[in-house]
C-alpha cells in the first residue's frame, strides 16, 4: 500500500497519550529527556534529523530543514548548509539563515544542558560560555540570507557533528525567540504538530501545524491523529487499566514487573518489544577501596549473575545480559565476553570460583561496600541482588537507595566517596563514543563536581588517546574506526573500570485501536506515524 | 493583749501591692492587669495570731504568699523581724524562709502524690541541715508526734491519709524548720466538719508549745474568731478593717464587717435574724470601683464614697478602719 | 480584633520564615543537591555547569539567594523549579491544591460525621457489647498504617474484586476534576476518602466517646437530666455540644495539616497529584523552589486553620467570648 | 407546729443503696426512711460522704443504673418512684420535683444563655411556644430576684457570678412549679453574704410557692436557719431526727453533741479549746457493721458492736444505745446547750 | 467548759482511711500496676505483644533452623522442593510473549512459608527480622522523644522566660511543618550522607538514622504537654510549699516536678511506640527508613507493593503484623493512661 492511501484511510482522530509525569519544560533547546525528545519529533525541526523510520533506520541522519547533509571542508571544519525554502514557523514566519544563526546563539543564551559538550567545538563557543548573554559565536556560524546558507566553522574536525544537529537541542526557532527558558510557554516550531497548551500537571495537548507542508517524508512526515492529548498523573497501574479499557491508546512508563505476565498472554498482540541502545551497569570507583584493585573488579564482573538481573527485570524477552560496554547492535559493537564461565562471544554463567580467587588474592575480603542505587524498584532490587553478591565474595556489603533524580548527581560526584552504584546509560546518538568517550574518558571525571559523568573516576590516558584517534578516523573511515572502537571497548572491560549487567529493551503497551506501531532505535515510538482510526 | 505599739513587729508591710498580669501573650502589652492586693499596710507581732478574713477573691491568699514571698510583690514594702525583703532573692530569702511557714488550703494539693511522708519533711531538715544525718529519723518521729500521727506513717504516701491527717502533715513540714511565723491560709475549709475543730485545736496547743505567731487566713468568721487575737477583714484587695478579735466581732465599725458577721448563720442565732443583706454582686478586680471598693454594694455610700477612696485609719488604738463613715 | 489579626499575621510569617530558612539549610546541607549541575543535566560540561551556577545566582552567599529565592516565590512569583526546567512552581501548587482540597474535604465530612456517630453511640451504649465492638473497631482504625490500607482498598478494588458487583463502579486511579467531572470526581475519590477518614474516626470516635463519658459525670448533665429531658436530648443538646469544643480544636489542627500537605500518603498510594504527593516528590528530587513553595503553602494552611479554629472557637464557646 | 399536718408528700422507707467498685459491692446507703409533707423544709446534715448526695439522687433517678443498686420503697404522693420507668420518672423531674445542685459553677450547661436553658424545661413539660417561654423565663429569673432579669436572660453562665448563677439554678428548679424541691448544698459555694441571700430567697420562695425543700447542708448554722426538721446523717444512716427546735435544744446522738459543740460561737467567750470530735469518718467500705459512729465515740460500750436500737423521744428519734436516763448527763459533759430563744 | 474534747487530739493516732496493713508504703506506681494488672484486655493485649517480641527475637532461630534460609541474601536462581517436586523460587512466565517473573507464593510448609518476594527471599523469615527492626526503631525513638521532650518540656516550663520563648516559638515552627514532610525532609539528607556528631559518624545505612528522625519528629507533640504539665506543676502548691521550705529550685525540679512529670511520659510510651511503628513503616515504605537488605514491616510492605496484583501476601503479612502491634499497643496504653494518669491524652 502506498502511503497516500494509508493516509486516506487512517488520517484523523486523537490520540491518548499517559505519563505518571511530566518531563519538565518544553523549550527544546534545554528539555533533556527521552520523553519529550519523543514528542519533539513532530514539533520541532532541526538542520538535519534522525530519520523516523523503524528499528536501525531510525539511526540514519537525513537532511531536514537543510537540503542535503554537506561534505565538510578539506580540513574538516567548515560545513555549509543550504536551507530548504518555502518553510514556514507555525507563527506564519518563513524560516531564514537568521533563524538557524539566532537558534545556535540561543543554545548558549539559555545555557542549553548540552552547549558545553555539544556545541563547544564551533568557533567562538567558548566566549558564549563564559558570558552567555551576549553570545555571538562570532566567526563560528554565519547565515546567507540571500543565499540561503549557513556556514559553520569548527574548532577542531568532529566525527559527530551530525549527530549533534540532529538532535532536538539544535532545534530551529525563530530569531525572535526571547533568550530565556519558555518553560510551559510552547515555541514556535516547523513541526507538523504544535503544542497547543502544556499543563505538567494536567495535560499536553498536540495540534496539526497549520503552516505545515510536507516537505521530507524521512525527516518531518505528515502524521495520522489530528490531535494527540498527553495525560500526566496517571500512575502506571491506572495506565495499563485504561489502554485495557482503550481510553488511553499508549502509556510512556514501563508497565510495573507485577503486570508483565498479563500483559504477555492477555494482551500480547498489543505489547510491543524493542531492543534500545542502553545499559545497565555498575560503576565501581577505581580511586576507592577495595575497586581501585583491578582483581576486584574484575571478581565483580565474574560473579555477576546475569541471568538473575533479567529476572529482576521481567525476564529473557526483556532485557539480555551483557558483558561488554557498547550494546549489541550498535556502531562499534563486536561480541566478545571477558567475564563469563567460559570467555567467549556470549556471556553463559557466572564464575563465582574464579571470581573468589580474585578476591582472594587482592586481600580486601571483608571490607566494607556500599552499593549506591536508585530509589525505585527496578535499581533497588539490582541494587540489593550486588549487595547479595557482593556479600557471597566476602564483602561486608551494604545498599543504599536514593532518590533517583539525586543519585544520578550523588554518585558522580568523588566527595561522597561512593564505591560502586547501580546506573544505566542511554545513548544520544548512535556513536560508540557516546558511549566509550562519554562515560570513560579522563575530559569526563572532574573530582568534586557534581557534574562528573565518568562515575568510575577511572583515567586511562593510552585509551583516551586511542578514542581520539579512532573519533578522527571515523570521519573518513567509520568501518575502521568503529573496529578501534570494539578494541578499545575489549581494553577498557580488561580494567573493568565497570560491570555491564544487561542491555534492556523497551515495552510499549499500546490500546487495541493503536495501528503502525514504528518504532525507531533513536527516538523510540514514532508518535505521529500510528494512528487511532 | 499588751498595747502592740510598744513591741517590735516581727512582720511588718508598708503599702504592699501585688498586680497580676491576666491574659497575657508574647506580645508586649498585652494582657489585663488584676489588682489582687492594694496598698496593705499590716503588722504582725510576735506571739499573736491574726486573723484575716474576707469572701472569696478578696486576695487574702494572695496576700499570704505575699507575706512569705512566694510571690514577687509588686510594690510596697516588706520586712520581716526588721530586715527588708521585700526585693531579696532566693538566696538571701533562705534564712527568711525558715523563720516564716506556710499551710495551704488544700491538704491533698500541697503535698507531693509521689513522695513519702518520709522524703517530704525529711528533705526540709537535709536541705537547712537542721539535724545532722543520724538524727534526722529521730526528728521526723518528734515532728509527727508534735502533729498527732504515729511515726509509722512516715513511710506512706499522701493519698493513704485522710484530709484531716495530710493537713497535719502539711503542719509537720513547716514546723520542720522551726519557724517563728506561720501564715495558714485556710487550713480548715477543706475539712469535714467534725475534723476541723481538731485541726483548730491542734493550731492553738502549737502556738502555745512553740511559742509561734500566725497569720490565720480563713473565710469562716467563726473560726477565725475562735483562733485571732487580732483579724483583718478584707475587701477586694484591700484591708477594711483591723482589730481586736472579740471587740470587732462584737462590734463592727466597717459597714462590709458589719454585713458579713450578720450574714453568718449561727445555729445560736436561730430565730433571731437581724441580717443586713448586701445587694449587688462582688466586682471584679479587674476593675475596681474607683472610690471605696464597697461603694456599689454599700447601703449607707454617698457620693464621697463613690468617688474618694478611703485609707485605712486608726480609730483608736485596737481599731482601725477604711471608711469615710465609720458605723 | 485588628490587634488580635495583626497578632497572627506576625505568627504567620515568623513561622513561614522559620520553616523555610530551615527548608533552605537542610537543602543545602545535602550531597548531590548541587542544582547547577542537576539543572545542567547528565553529561554537562563543566563550563556549562558553572555559567548555568553563575547564572541562576548559586554562588552567593546563601543569604543572599534565599532573599532572591522568596522574592520570586511571593512577588514575581515566577520561581522555577530546579528539575523541571522553566516549570513555575506557584502555579503547580495551586492546581494542586484542589486535588488535596477535594480529598481532605470528602474526608473530613466522611470522618466528622463516623467520628460523632460513633463516639455518640458508644458513649451512649456504655459498658455494651456495641460499646466495647465500635471502641475496637475505632481502635482498628487507629492502627492501621494509612498506605497499606490504601494498598489493600486498591488490591481489593481494582483487582482482586474489580469483577464483582461490589467494586465494579470503581474507576481507575487518579483524579478527576470536580467541575468537568463531578461523577466521576466523586467516584474516584470515594474510596481515598474512605481510607484517610478511616483512621480519624477512629481517633475522633474514641476521642469523643472519652469526653462525652467525662461529660456525663458532670453537673451540668445531671442538671439536664433532672429537668425531666429525653436521653437523647441531654447527649445531644448537652453532652455533645460541649464536647465539640475540644473537637473542634482537633479538627482544626488536622484539616490544616491534611491540606497542607499531610495526606501525602493517602495521595502517593492513590495517585492524586495533590500537594503532599508534590511535596513528597519534590523532596525526593531536592527540587528546592518546589519544596519551598509546597511547605510555605503547608504553613500558611497550618496557621491560618489555626486561626479559623480560634474563630470558631469564639463561636461556639461563649466562654471565650467573654 | 402547724396543728393540723399537711398531707405526706414524700414517704421514704428503708433506702439502700450500694456501688459496683473495683473493691466489690460498697454499701453508701443503709435503710434510710424519712418523710417530708406539703411546703415543709426538711434539712438533711452530715459530713462530706455521709450519703446524702447519693440518697437525693436515687429519689430522683439520676444515679447510673450500670453500677448502682438501689432498695427500699420511695412514695412520692403515693406513687410508687423506684418502680415507674423511665418515662414516667422523667415526666416528673422538673416538673414535680426540681433540684438545685451543690456548685452553681458547673451546674449549667456552659454553651447555652439561662434564659434558653430555663425555656428548655419549661418546653420539655408544658406545649408553649418559644416566646412564651422566655417570658415566663424572665419572669422567674426577676421573681428570684435577679436585678435585670430582661438582660441576665441572654447572659450565658460565665457570664454570671456566683450568687447570679445559683439563683438561675433555683428559677430553673421553680420553673414548673414543682411539689418538692431537693436542694443539694445549694449555697456551699458560696461566700457567706451571697448565701445569706440564696437561704433568704429559698424561705420566700416557700412562702410564695409553697413548695416543699428537701436542703442537704454540712453547715450547722444554714439547718438552724431555715429548715423545719432536721435528718442528721453519718455514714450512710440518719442518725438521728427531730424538728429543728428538739435537735437543736436537746439532740439525742453523741454526734450530733459532737457536731454542735465543735462549731465556735461568734458571740460570748472563745473557748480555749475547741471540742472535737476524734478520728476522721469512715469511707464506705470501713463503716463498722454496729454503730457506724462508735469508734469515734467516747460512750462507746460493748453494745455499740451491733445494730443500735432506735430510741424514740416524741417525734424525735436517734439511733443510739444511750438509754434516755444516762444521756442529759453525758450530753452535759461534751454541750453546753444555751437556752432555747 | 472543762474538758472541752471528746478525744483529745494529740493522742488521736488513727490509721489512715481505708488502708489495710498489707498495702503500707503502696507507692503511686505500685498502685498503677496493680490497676493494670487487673485489666483484662490489657493483659491480653500485652500477651500479644509478648508473643509478637518473642517472635521476633527469635527471628535468626527460624531463619537458620526452620526456613533454613537467609532472608538477607538473593536467592534469584534457587529452587525449592514443594510438594515432593523441585521448582524454581522465581517462575518465569512461559505462556504468551513470557513477559515477567514471579515468586513462588505461600507453600504452607517450612520453607517460603508465606512464599518468597522479588529478590526470592523466604518472605515469612523477613516478617520476623522486620518485626525486629520495627519494634526496635519505634522502642528506641519513643525512648529519645520522650527524653528530648521533657528535657525541651521541662526546661521551658520551669525556666520560663526567654528559654521558653526560644524553646516555644522552635516548637510552632516545627509543629507547622507537617511530621511525614518533616521526616522526609531529614531522611533525605541523613540517608545519603549519614552524619557526625562530635568523633561519631554514624552511616547512612544504620539504624541509628531512622530512630533519631523518628524520635526528632514528634518532640513537639510531646514537649507541648509536658510544658503545660510543667507549667501546672511549677503553680501547684506542693512546688510552692516546697519553695517556701527554702528548697533549692534544682531539688524541686528533681523532686517534685520531675516524678510527676514521669508519670505523663510513661503513659505516652505505649501510644508513642504505637505511632511509632507507623510511622517507621511509612518511612519505610517511602524508602527513607530501614535502608535495604534489612528489613522492617514497612520495606517488605515496600518489596510487597510491586508484587501487589501476584503475590499480595508479601505486602499483606506485614501490615498485618503491624495492625496486630499497633492495635495491642494503643490497648495497653489506654489502660496504661487509666491507670496512671487518666487525663493525659494523645490527640
Ligand atoms: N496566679 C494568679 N494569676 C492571676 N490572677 C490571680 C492569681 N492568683 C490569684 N489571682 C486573682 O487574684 C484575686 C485574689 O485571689 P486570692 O486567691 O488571693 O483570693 P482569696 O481571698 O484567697 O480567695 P479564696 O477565698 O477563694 O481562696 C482573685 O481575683 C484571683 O482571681
Ligand atoms: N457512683 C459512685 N460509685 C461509688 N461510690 C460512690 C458513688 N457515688 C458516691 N459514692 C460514695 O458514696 C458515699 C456517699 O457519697 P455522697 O456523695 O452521698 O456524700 P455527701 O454526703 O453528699 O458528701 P458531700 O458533702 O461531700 O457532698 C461516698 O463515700 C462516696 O464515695
Ligand atoms: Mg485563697
Ligand atoms: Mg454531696
Ligand atoms: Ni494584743
Amino acid at each position: 500500500e502506498d502511503r497516500a492511501a494509508l493516509m486516506e484511510a487512517h488520517r484523523g482522530g486523537t490520540m491518548t497519550l499517559s505519563a505518571v509525569s511530566a518531563a519538565g519544560t518544553i523549550d527544546p533547546m534545554i528539555n533533556y529527556t527521552a520523553q519529550f525528545w519523543q514528542v519533539f519529533q513532530l514539533t520541532y525541526d532541526g538542520l538535519l534529523k534522525f530519520k523516523q523510520a523503524d528499528r536501525k533506520e531510525g539511526f540514519e541522519i537525513v537532511p531536514d530543514l537543510a537540503e542535503a547533509l554537506p561534505k565538510p571542508s578539506e580540513d574538516g571544519k567548515t560545513y555549509v548548509f543550504t536551507l530548504r525554502k518555502g518553510i514556514k514557523f507555525s507563527n506564519g514566519r518563513a524560516l531564514t539563515a537568521a533563524d538557524v544563526v539566532a537558534s545556535f546563539q540561543r543554545i548558549f543564551k539559555v545555557n542549553s544542558p548540552t552547549s558545553g559538550s555539544f556545541y563547544n567545538n564551533i568557533v567562538g563557543a567558548d566566549a558564549c560560555i563564559k558570558d552567555s548573554a551576549s553570545c555571538t559565536l562570532e566567526g563560528g556560524i554565519e547565515g546567507d540570507d540571500a543565499a540561503g546558507t549557513v556556514t559553520f566553522h569548527l574548532v577542531e574536525p568532529d566525527s559527530e557533528f551530525f549527530d549533534k544537529l540532529a538532535v532536538p537541542h539544535a532545534t530551529i526557532l525563530p530569531a525572535d525567540t526571547p533568550a530565556k527558558d519558555a518553560g510551559t510557554e510552547a515555541l514556535p516550531g516547523t513541526g507538523a504538530y504544535v503544542i497547543a497548551s502544556y499543563d505538567p500537571n494536567d495535560k499536553m495537548v498536540i495540534k496539526r501545524n497549520p503552516e505545515f507542508k510536507e516537505w521530507s517524508v524521512d525527516a518531518q512526515p505528515d502524521g495520522y491523529p489530528d490531535e494527540i492529548v498527553y495525560r500526566f498523573g496517571m500512575t502506571e497501574e491506572a495506565s495499563i487499566n485504561a489502554i485495557q479499557n482503550g481510553q488511553v491508546d499508549w502509556m510512556f512508563d514501563t508497565p510495573p514487573a507485577d503486570r508483565l505476565q498479563e500483559l504477555g498472554t492477555k494482551y500480547a498482540n498489543q505489547v510491543h518489544v524493542n531492543p534500545l541502545a542502553a545499559f545497565w551497569y555498575v560503576p565501581m570507583n577505581t580511586n576507592l577501596a577495595p575497586f581501585d584493585n583491578v582483581k576486584v573488579r574484575q571478581a565483580l564482573n565474574y560473579a555477576v549473575d546475569r541471568d538473575a538481573l533479567v529476572g529482576l527485570f521481567g525476564g529473557d524477552v526483556l532485557a539480555q545480559p551483557v558483558c561488554q560496554i557498547l550494546p549489541p547492535d550498535f556502531p562499534g559493537h563486536v561480541d566478545n565476553c571477558l567475564y563469563t564461565e567460559d570467555p567467549g562471544p556470549e556471556w553463559s554463567a557466572p564464575d563465582m570460583e574464579k571470581a573468589k580467587a580474585l578476591v582472594e588474592e587482592s586481600g580486601t575480603a571483608g571490607q566494607k561496600v556500599t552499593v549506591i542505587a536508585e530509589d525505585n524498584a527496578t535499581s533497588r532490587a539490582i541494587g540489593t541482588y550486588i549487595q547479595s553478591v557482593l556479600g557471597d565474595l566476602g564483602y561486608d556489603a551494604s545498599v543504599k537507595a536514593i532518590s533517583p533524580n539525586i543519585q544520578f548527581t550523588y554518585i558522580q560526584n568523588t566527595d561522597n566517596k561512593v564505591q560502586l552504584s547501580v546506573s544505566q546509560w542511554y545513548m544520544d546518538y548512535p556513536a560508540a563514543s557516546n558511549f566509550l568517550n562519554v562515560l570513560l574518558s579522563c575530559a569526563s571525571f572532574t573530582p568534586g563536581s557534581d557534574a562528573s559523568i565518568n562515575i568510575a573516576g577511572y583515567c586511562n590516558n593510552d585509551l583516551d588517546v586511542k578514542m581520539k584517534a579512532a573519533m578522527a578516523q571515523s570521519i573518513t573511515d567509520p568501518d575502521g574506526a568503529n573496529a578501534e572502537w570494539a578494541k578499545i571497548d575489549t581494553a577498557f572491560m580488561e580494567q573493568a573500570p565497570l560491570a555491564p549487567l544487561f542491555t534492556p529493551k523497551n515495552v510499549d503497551f499500546t490500546s487495541s485501536r493503536v495501528g503502525n506501531f514504528i518504532f525507531s532505535n533513536q527516538f523510540r515510538w514514532v508518535i505521529s506515524q500510528s494512528w487511532v482510526k | 493583749m499588751t498595747a502592740h505599739s510598744q513591741r517590735e513587729p516581727i512582720l511588718q508591710t508598708q503599702a504592699l501591692t501585688k498586680h497580676f498580669t491576666v491574659g497575657k501573650t508574647m506580645w508586649p502589652g498585652s494582657g489585663r492587669t488584676l489588682y489582687a492586693v492594694e496598698d496593705v499596710t499590716l503588722a504582725v507581732y510576735p506571739g499573736e495570731t491574726l486573723g484575716l478574713v474576707g469572701e472569696s477573691g478578696s486576695g487574702k491568699s494572695t496576700l499570704g504568699r505575699c507575706l512569705t514571698r512566694l510571690y514577687d510583690i509588686t510594690s510596697g514594702q516588706l520586712s520581716f523581724e526588721g530586715q527588708d525583703i521585700s526585693t531579696a532573692g532566693e538566696g538571701a530569702l533562705k534564712p527568711t524562709r525558715r523563720s516564716m511557714q506556710m499551710i495551704f488550703q488544700d491538704p491533698s494539693a500541697s503535698l507531693n502524690p509521689r513522695r513519702r511522708v518520709r522524703d517530704i519533711i525529711g528533705e526540709v531538715l537535709q536541705v537547712h541541715r537542721l539535724r545532722p544525718t543520724g538524727e534526722i529519723n529521730a526528728r521526723l518521729g518528734e515532728l509527727m508526734d508534735l502533729v498527732g500521727l504515729r511515726a509509722e506513717y512516715l513511710d506512706r504516701y499522701p493519698h493513704e491519709f485522710s484530709g484531716g491527717q495530710r493537713q497535719r502533715i502539711g503542719i509537720a513540714r513547716a514546723l520542720a524548720v522551726e519557724p517563728k511565723l506561720i501564715v495558714a491560709d485556710e487550713p480548715v475549709s477543706a475539712l469535714d466538719v467534725s475534723v476541723q475543730a481538731q485541726i483548730v485545736n491542734l493550731f492553738s496547743d502549737l502556738r502555745q508549745q512553740l511559742n509561734l505567731t500566725y497569720v490565720f487566713i480563713a473565710h469562716d468568721l467563726a473560726v477565725v474568731r475562735q483562733i485571732s487575737t487580732r483579724v483583718a477583714v478584707m475587701y477586694l484587695g484591700s484591708i477594711v478593717e483591723l482589730g481586736e478579735a472579740d471587740a470587732l466581732f462584737s462590734k463592727p465599725r466597717h459597714p462590709y464587717t458589719h454585713a458579713l458577721i450578720s450574714a453568718i448563720p449561727q445555729p445560736k442565732n436561730r430565730g433571731r435574724r437581724e441580717r443586713v443583706l448586701l445587694t449587688g454582686e462582688i466586682p471584679s478586680p479587674l476593675d475596681p470601683p474607683k472610690g471605696c471598693k464597697f461603694s456599689p454594694r454599700c447601703p449607707h455610700a454617698t457620693d464621697r464614697c463613690r468617688v474618694e477612696r478611703p485609707v485605712l485609719q486608726a480609730l483608736d488604738d485596737e481599731r482601725s478602719v477604711a471608711c469615710h463613715y465609720p458605723l | 480584633m485588628a490587634f488580635a489579626m495583626l497578632q497572627r499575621l506576625v505568627q504567620m510569617v515568623f513561622v513561614m520564615f522559620g520553616i523555610s530558612a530551615l527548608v533552605f539549610l537542610i537543602f543545602f546541607a545535602t550531597p548531590g543537591a548541587d542544582p547547577a549541575a542537576r539543572i545542567a543535566g547528565r553529561n554537562a560540561a563543566q563550563e556549562t555547569v558553572e555559567a548555568i551556577r553563575k547564572d541562576f545566582g548559586f554562588d552567593r552567599p546563601l543569604p543572599v539567594q534565599y532573599g532572591i529565592m522568596m522574592k520570586r516565590l511571593f512577588v514575581t512569583q515566577d520561581l522555577t523549579s530546579f528539575v523541571n526546567r522553566g516549570l513555575k512552581v506557584v502555579p503547580q501548587v495551586l492546581s494542586a491544591a484542589p486535588i488535596t482540597l477535594s480529598l481532605v474535604f470528602g474526608a473530613a465530612v466522611l470522618w466528622v460525621v463516623g467520628g460523632i456517630t460513633v463516639g455518640v453511640i458508644a458513649a451512649m451504649m456504655r459498658g455494651t457489647v456495641i460499646d466495647k465492638g465500635l471502641m475496637i473497631l475505632a481502635l482498628i482504625g487507629v492502627s492501621m498504617p494509612v498506605f497499606w490500607f490504601g494498598e489493600m482498598m486498591n488490591l481489593v478494588s481494582q483487582s482482586r474484586f474489580h469483577d464483582t458487583w461490589l467494586f465494579s463502579w470503581v474507576p481507575g486511579l487518579g483524579y478527576k476534576p470536580l467541575l468537568s467531572d463531578p461523577w466521576g470526581w466523586f467516584k474516584t475519590l470515594l474510596i481515598p476518602w474512605f481510607t484517610l477518614a478511616a483512621l480519624y474516626i477512629g481517633i475522633y470516635g474514641r476521642v469523643l466517646r472519652a469526653n462525652l463519658v467525662e461529660a456525663y459525670q458532670e453537673d451540668f448533665i445531671r442538671t439536664a437530666r433532672a429537668k425531666g429531658l429525653g436521653p437523647m436530648r441531654v447527649m445531644l443538646r448537652h453532652a455533645l455540644r460541649t464536647s465539640l469544643i475540644p473537637f473542634v480544636t482537633m479538627f482544626g489542627l488536622d484539616f490544616g495539616v491534611l491540606v497542607g500537605g499531610a495526606a501525602l500518603l493517602t495521595e502517593v498510594v492513590f495517585g492524586l497529584n495533590g500537594i503532599g504527593r508534590l511535596t513528597y516528590q519534590a523532596l525526593l528530587n531536592l527540587d528546592l523552589p518546589m519544596i519551598l513553595a509546597t511547605v510555605m503553602y503547608a504553613s500558611f494552611f497550618v496557621v491560618v486553620t489555626n486561626a479559623v479554629v480560634d474563630m470558631v472557637y469564639v463561636l461556639i464557646d461563649p466562654r471565650v467570648r467573654g | 407546729m402547724n396543728q393540723s399536718p399537711s398531707p405526706l408528700l414524700l414517704d421514704v422507707q428503708g433506702l439502700s443503696v450500694s456501688f459496683a467498685t473495683d473493691r466489690g459491692r460498697v454499701r453508701a446507703i443503709d435503710d434510710v426512711s424519712f418523710q417530708l409533707r406539703e411546703g415543709e423544709i426538711l434539712s438533711i446534715v452530715g459530713e462530706s460522704g455521709s450519703g446524702k448526695s447519693v440518697t437525693l439522687l436515687s429519689l430522683l433517678g439520676l444515679h447510673d443504673p450500670q453500677t448502682t443498686f438501689v432498695d427500699g420503697a420511695v412514695a412520692f404522693r403515693g406513687k410508687h418512684l423506684l418502680q415507674m420507668s423511665e418515662r414516667e420518672m422523667r415526666r416528673l423531674r422538673g416538673k414535680e420535683i426540681g433540684l438545685i445542685s451543690q456548685d452553681p459553677m458547673t451546674a449549667l450547661t456552659p454553651v447555652y444563655t439561662i434564659g434558653w436553658q430555663i425555656a428548655e424545661q419549661i418546653r420539655a413539660h408544658e406545649s408553649i411556644s418559644a416566646r412564651a417561654a422566655r417570658k415566663r423565663s424572665i419572669e422567674l429569673l426577676g421573681e428570684v430576684g435577679l436585678a435585670n432579669p430582661g438582660e441576665a436572660v441572654d447572659r450565658y453562665p460565665h457570664q454570671l457570678s456566683g450568687g447570679m448563677r445559683q439563683r438561675a439554678v433555683i428559677a430553673m428548679a421553680l420553673s414548673c412549679n414543682p411539689a418538692l424541691l431537693v436542694a443539694d448544698e445549694p449555697t456551699t459555694a458560696l461566700d457567706v453574704t451571697v448565701q445569706a441571700q440564696v437561704l433568704d430567697l429559698l424561705l420566700r420562695l416557700r412562702k410564695d410557692f409553697g413548695s416543699a425543700i428537701i436542703l442537704i447542708t454540712h453547715d450547722m448554722g444554714v439547718v438552724a436557719e431555715v429548715a423545719d426538721r432536721v435528718n442528721v446523717m453519718y455514714a450512710g444512716r440518719i442518725v438521728e431526727r427531730g424538728t429543728t427546735e428538739e435537735v437543736f435544744s436537746h439532740p439525742m446522738h453523741p454526734y450530733s453533741w459532737g457536731l454542735l459543740a465543735s462549731i465556735p460561737s461568734l458571740t460570748g467567750k472563745r473557748a480555749e479549746r475547741l471540742p472535737a470530735i476524734g478520728g476522721m469518718p469512715p469511707t464506705p467500705e470501713s463503716i463498722p457493721a454496729g454503730c457506724g459512729f462508735a469508734p469515734r465515740c467516747r460512750f462507746a460500750r460493748g453494745e455499740c458492736l451491733s445494730r443500735p436500737p432506735l430510741r424514740r423521744q416524741g417525734d424525735q428519734s436517734a439511733l443510739c444505745v444511750l438509754q434516755p436516763s444516762e444521756r442529759d448527763a453525758l450530753r452535759g459533759s461534751i454541750l453546753t446547750l444555751e437556752e432555747p430563744a | 467548759m472543762s474538758d472541752l474534747s471528746i478525744t483529745a487530739p494529740v493522742d488521736e493516732k488513727d490509721a489512715p482511711v481505708g488502708a489495710k496493713p498489707a498495702r503500707t508504703g503502696l507507692s503511686p506506681w505500685k498502685r498503677g500496676w496493680r490497676i493494670i494488672r487487673s485489666d483484662l484486655s490489657a493483659l491480653v493485649a500485652a500477651s500479644i505483644l509478648l508473643v509478637i517480641v518473642a517472635g521476633s527475637l527469635a527471628a535468626p532461630l527460624y531463619a537458620d533452623y526452620v526456613s533454613g534460609t537467609d532472608p538477607f541474601r538473593s536467592n534469584l536462581s534457587g529452587k525449592i522442593k514443594v510438594d515432593g517436586k523441585r521448582v524454581k523460587i522465581m517462575q518465569a512466565s512461559t505462556e504468551g510473549l513470557g513477559l515477567g517473573v514471579t515468586p513462588i507464593g505461600p507453600t504452607w510448609q517450612a520453607q517460603y512459608l508465606l512464599g518468597a518476594d522479588a529478590q526470592g527471599r523466604d518472605v515469612a523469615a523477613r516478617l520476623l527480622y522486620g518485626g525486629r527492626n520495627s519494634l526496635l526503631i519505634a522502642g528506641a525513638a519513643t525512648l529519645i522523644c520522650l527524653v528530648l521532650a521533657a528535657l525541651v518540656g521541662i526546661c521551658a516550663g520551669f525556666f520560663g522566660g526567654i528559654t521558653d520563648m526560644v524553646l516555644s516559638r522552635i516548637l510552632d515552627i516545627l509543629w507547622a511543618f507537617p511530621v511525614y514532610l518533616l521526616a522526609i525532609s531529614l531522611s533525605i539528607v541523613l540517608i545519603s550522607q549519614g552524619i557526625t556528631i562530635g568523633p561519631f559518624h554514624i552511616t547512612s545505612g544504620s539504624l541509628l538514622l531512622p530512630i533519631g528522625i523518628i524520635g526528632i519528629i514528634y518532640v513537639p507533640y510531646i514537649a507541648r504537654p509536658i510544658r503545660g504539665r510543667v507549667l501546672t506543676l511549677k503553680n501547684s502548691e506542693f512546688v510552692l510549699a516546697a519553695k517556701g521550705l527554702g528548697i533549692p529550685r534544682w531539688r524541686i525540679l528533681f523532686h517534685d516536678i520531675l516524678p510527676n512529670v514521669t508519670t505523663t511520659l510513661i503513659v505516652y510510651i505505649p501510644l508513642m511506640m504505637a505511632l511509632n511503628i507507623v510511622t517507621e513503616s511509612a518511612l519505610s515504605f517511602l524508602s527513607i527508613g530501614v535502608q535495604a537488605p534489612d528489613a522492617s514491616w514497612g520495606t517488605i510492605i515496600q518489596d510487597g507493593q510491586t508484587l501487589l496484583y501476584t503475590r499480595p501476601i508479601v505486602a499483606l503479612a506485614p501490615g498485618l503484623s503491624i495492625v496486630l502491634t499497633v492495635l495491642a499497643l494503643n490497648v495497653l496504653g489506654d489502660s496504661v493512661r487509666d491507670a496512671l494518669d487518666p487525663r493525659t491524652k494523645l490527640r
